[in-house]
């Protein structure tokens, strides 16, 4: 889930740094510094899941869980989100410095928007619990395949095939990121509820 | 597995300022990422190949991060020709290729490579820890640049941990495959690296805060730019200079 | 070939840590089939990569590892080792991942191909027999350090090894969880090897010692019989010596 | 009032956790100037919680804590207590934060109010003090374990405490690191108290032993020379003694 950078225009880029941008300030205003180490310890820990290779049909595929940082961190997964993004930039050269707007924005954006609007459901019974981690999991990850997409059609319209490749192949990943923050919700809530800030 | 093998080195690339090795590569990969033409994609490759080779990387690390980036390439070179442009075709059996698809493909295949290029032989001859704070002096906002140097300060711990639960579950017989026990268990994993990275935040934090911090952090000052840094940022600006102008009279040739 | 092959044998194992100039162990040949044996030895001499590589974590530059006779070397081997040999880590921390103590005591078997309802009994009996009935439900995170160990145990024994190695099991329990992990050892019928440090807690729960020397496994003098005094302040309060 | 207040002194000290029923600590009264102290006792009674107390990390349901004979009462006299005791984490990962060596010495000398230069050479002496010198500019998470433990301490050396409070530092050291531990801490010229289940670093380290009974801090009768006899096979490998 990286675009690479030579692939996009000018407008789209500029497009999303402005976005990430503003989203980064946003997190970073609601973020106090009491709470910096564990942002970005939670950083750190989303930039692991991109190294653990979930097996699906005869491949595999490495986890994001952007939706589940969003349910933990809200607005704060922003940044977390962008560094590790910037951070994964420097070890793998996974996209440079120029898409980390777009990247951001593709990545970060729905994991705040789906984290803010399926926490809600967290307070309800385990079963409501599970259903708001798996949609959790789910939206982002199908909204960040749509945004992708999105980012290559605006490019260029001739990548409008290509776009819709993007979202097709992106469909069991999609399914894989549900289940798992369905299943991570679940142990959380039953293991250190503090941190989907639920009371014990 | 994470690393920075190309962070040590004695290179002229190795010694320069972080600060003007960042401002470098924006410049560099600016242009670079802009341009549409493939002569001018071409040489920009040949540039920063030319620049990389002067960082004296390691051959064989090198390869394989190649290739890696490149697989990516090879996605594009598979999907374009077949789907990218109106104009014209060679019938190939029952496949339509495209020429445009192929100009395309060229092009970004080109331009990824020319980025990754000049960001290996730029940004990974300097230390994360040192670009952050490089980043930091380039006006980007501290709590941000605070978040990047303390999240790469904790990454190897946070893996390492990850690493020896997952080599606890194996031993006791886990082999992943396609079943929802499967999930749950790297679920299960992955949580519990989670609650043990939340808790280890708090002490870490009780840490700072006995050391006297209260919300300000203050930077022990870094190395100031040399002359050798100003020349050396000026030959890349040059470089990024030159490159805009050529794609500016192939663009209106 | 032996009529009756040892459980398992090491033979001319020699590794080295990548990067590291000579060899951490060398050549080093072991049997055994019933025994209780303890590794005793300074900090890093290799004990427990030992033991990691006895597990198939490590691979040895050189030499075979057999159990029952049969050498291990596709990954069904590796499966069937990991299964008779219950590897139990000095942190007890690194090997417990899941919520509750018995889905953590029951995923062992699990993977061996028990049915859920099978796993269930087995880990209930196991729970039961280390004392720790009533633990079924608790959260394995917040245990204490002492309890972590024992369910840490359980989550081996349930999986019904032939032997276990045990790594420094010891450490930081308090007197009490000690005893009582003595007492389990040895009602335990079964073989194994302990990495410790507790000269005491060897000398109840083993009846042979190694230790590693120059990057050989020696074995000791049998029942040599050493008596030293020590004198120091304050000894009324329990206390443990470093090395 | 005293002409001469103790420099740390805790009055009717009471804790229990949140949610938990009967007190840990009760009615805790102990004074401190130039003294060597050690902490010993059983798992969980309470040594951690205790300096955790101390440091203003957890609040006291009852009693207070002075300082040079001041009670410690607002958010700046607790400012002052955290640089004038310095706190050795159990565990050096929790409190080693920077990219490297140099940043994490330095962070406590910049928050007190000392120049980036002051603070530069401050930690640069701190460190060839505890025989680190060349390891300025590494990096913390590559470091040994020892090695960790040993910056770990120069980050609070680099404050400039007037007391130490060490959480079980010889933990998990090797023999070398330990015995250079005892060195560096014989040298200091600074009282400290040492929360260890290892007597004999105790020995080498402290001059008076405390304990936590029945949740009350006892002093252990002074230089009661203690002898016993222990004989066991093996007895030639290096080793010690469980608690
Ligand atoms: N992953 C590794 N890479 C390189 N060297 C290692 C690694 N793990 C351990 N070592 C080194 O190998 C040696 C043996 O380590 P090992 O943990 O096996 O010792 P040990 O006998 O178990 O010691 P202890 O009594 O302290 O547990 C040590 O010098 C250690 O530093
Ligand atoms: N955050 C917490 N919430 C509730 N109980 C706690 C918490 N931290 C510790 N405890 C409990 O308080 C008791 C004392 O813990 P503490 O860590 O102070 O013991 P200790 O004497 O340092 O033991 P050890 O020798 O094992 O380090 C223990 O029973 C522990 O389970
Ligand atoms: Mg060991
Ligand atoms: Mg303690």
């Amino acid at each position: 889930m990286h675009i690479s950078e030579g692939i996009l225009t000018a407008p789209v880029l500029t497009g999303g740094a402005v976005l990430t941008t503003v989203g980064t300030a946003i997190g970073l205003k609601k973020l106090d510094y009491d709470r910096i180490m564990t942002v970005s310890l939670l950083s750190a820990t989303f930039f692991v899941a991109s190294l653990i290779h979930v097996p699906i049909g005869p491949g595999s595929v490495h986890l994001l869980l952007g939706g589940l940082l969003g349910l933990i961190l809200g607005w704060g997964a922003f940044p977390a989100i962008v560094v590790a993004l910037s951070l994964q930039a420097i070890f793998f050269q996974y996209g440079g410095m120029l898409v980390l707007g777009v990247n951001g924005t593709i990545i970060a954006g729905p994991a705040v928007l789906c984290g803010l609007l399926f926490h809600p459901l967290l307070t309800g019974t385990r079963k409501k619990q599970m259903t708001a981690g798996f949609l959790a999991g789910f939206c982002a990850m199908f909204l960040s395949a749509v945004l992708m997409a999105g980012a290559l059609y605006l490019s260029d319209s001739g990548f409008l095939r290509v776009a819709g490749l993007v979202l097709a192949s992106h469909f069991p990943v999609m399914l894989i990121e549900g289940v798992i923050t369905m299943f991570v919700v679940s142990f959380l809530a039953r293991v250190q509820p503090e941190i989907l800030s639920l009371t014990p | 597995m994470i690393d920075e093998p190309f962070a040590t080195g004695s290179t002229l690339f190795h010694k320069r300022d972080p600060k003007i090795k960042i401002i470098g590569t924006t410049a560099i990969s600016m242009v670079l990422a802009l341009c549409t033409s493939i002569p001018v994609a071409a040489t920009g490759c040949i540039i920063t190949a030319i620049l990389l080779s002067f960082s004296r990387p390691n051959f064989k690390l090198l390869s394989r991060r190649l290739i890696q980036v490149n697989i990516f390439t090879l996605f594009i070179w598979i999907t374009l020709p077949l789907t990218y442009g109106k104009g014209e075709t060679i019938q190939l059996s029952f496949l339509n290729i495209h020429l445009d698809g192929i100009r395309m493909a060229a092009l970004i295949s080109l331009k990824t490579n020319g980025i990754l290029f000049c960001f290996l032989a730029l940004l990974a001859t300097s230390s994360t820890s040192s670009l952050g704070h490089g980043l930091e002096k380039l006006g980007v906002p501290r709590k941000l640049s605070f978040l990047f140097l303390f999240t790469y300060r904790q990454l190897f711990v946070i893996h390492q941990e990850y690493l020896r639960l997952q080599r606890a579950a194996k031993l006791r017989g886990f082999t992943p495959n396609n079943s929802l026990h499967t999930y749950q268990t790297y679920s299960h994993l992955f949580g519990m690296t989670l609650v043990k990275s939340w808790n280890r935040g708090e002490r870490i934090h009780q840490a700072m805060i006995l050391r006297g911090f209260n919300g300000r952090l203050i930077p022990l000052t870094q190395p100031q730019p040399g002359k050798a840094d100003y020349y050396f940022l000026f030959v890349m600006l040059l470089i990024s200079l030159f490159l805009a102008g050529l794609s500016f009279v192939s663009v209106s040739q | 070939m032996n009529t009756n092959p040892p459980l398992l044998e090491l033979r001319n194992l020699t590794y080295s840590y990548p990067g590291q100039k000579g060899s951490l162990l060398q050549n080093i040949n072991f049997t055994i089939s019933k025994e209780r044996i303890g590794f005793i030895g300074p900090n890093g001499s290799g004990k427990t990569t030992l033991f990691q590589i006895i597990m198939g974590l490590l691979q040895v530059d050189e030499g075979e590892i057999l159990l029952h006779g049969t050498t291990i070397e596709t990954d069904k081997d590796l499966f069937t080792l990991r299964k008779k040999l219950g590897f139990l880590f000095q942190n007890s921390d690194d090997q417990l991942f899941s919520p509750t103590v018995l889905e953590d005591v029951a995923f062992g078997p699990l993977n061996h191909g028990a049915t859920p309802a099978e796993a269930r009994n087995i880990s209930i009996q196991t729970l039961e027999k280390l004392g720790l009935k009533g633990f079924e439900d608790r959260i394995t995170h917040r245990l204490s350090g002492g309890e972590k160990k024992l369910v840490a145990l359980a989550t081996i024994l349930s999986m019904k090894p032939e032997m276990l190695l045990l790594d420094e099991p010891s450490n930081n329990l308090d007197p009490a969880t000690r005893e009582r992990l003595i007492k389990i050892l040895r009602s335990q019928d079964l073989p194994h090897i302990i990495i410790s440090h507790d000269l005491d807690f060897l000398a109840s729960t083993c009846a042979q010692l190694y230790t590693i020397q120059d990057q050989q496994l020696i074995r000791c003098k049998a029942k040599q019989i050493h008596s030293h005094e020590h004198i120091h302040p304050y000894g009324d309060q329990p206390h443990q010596h470093g090395t």
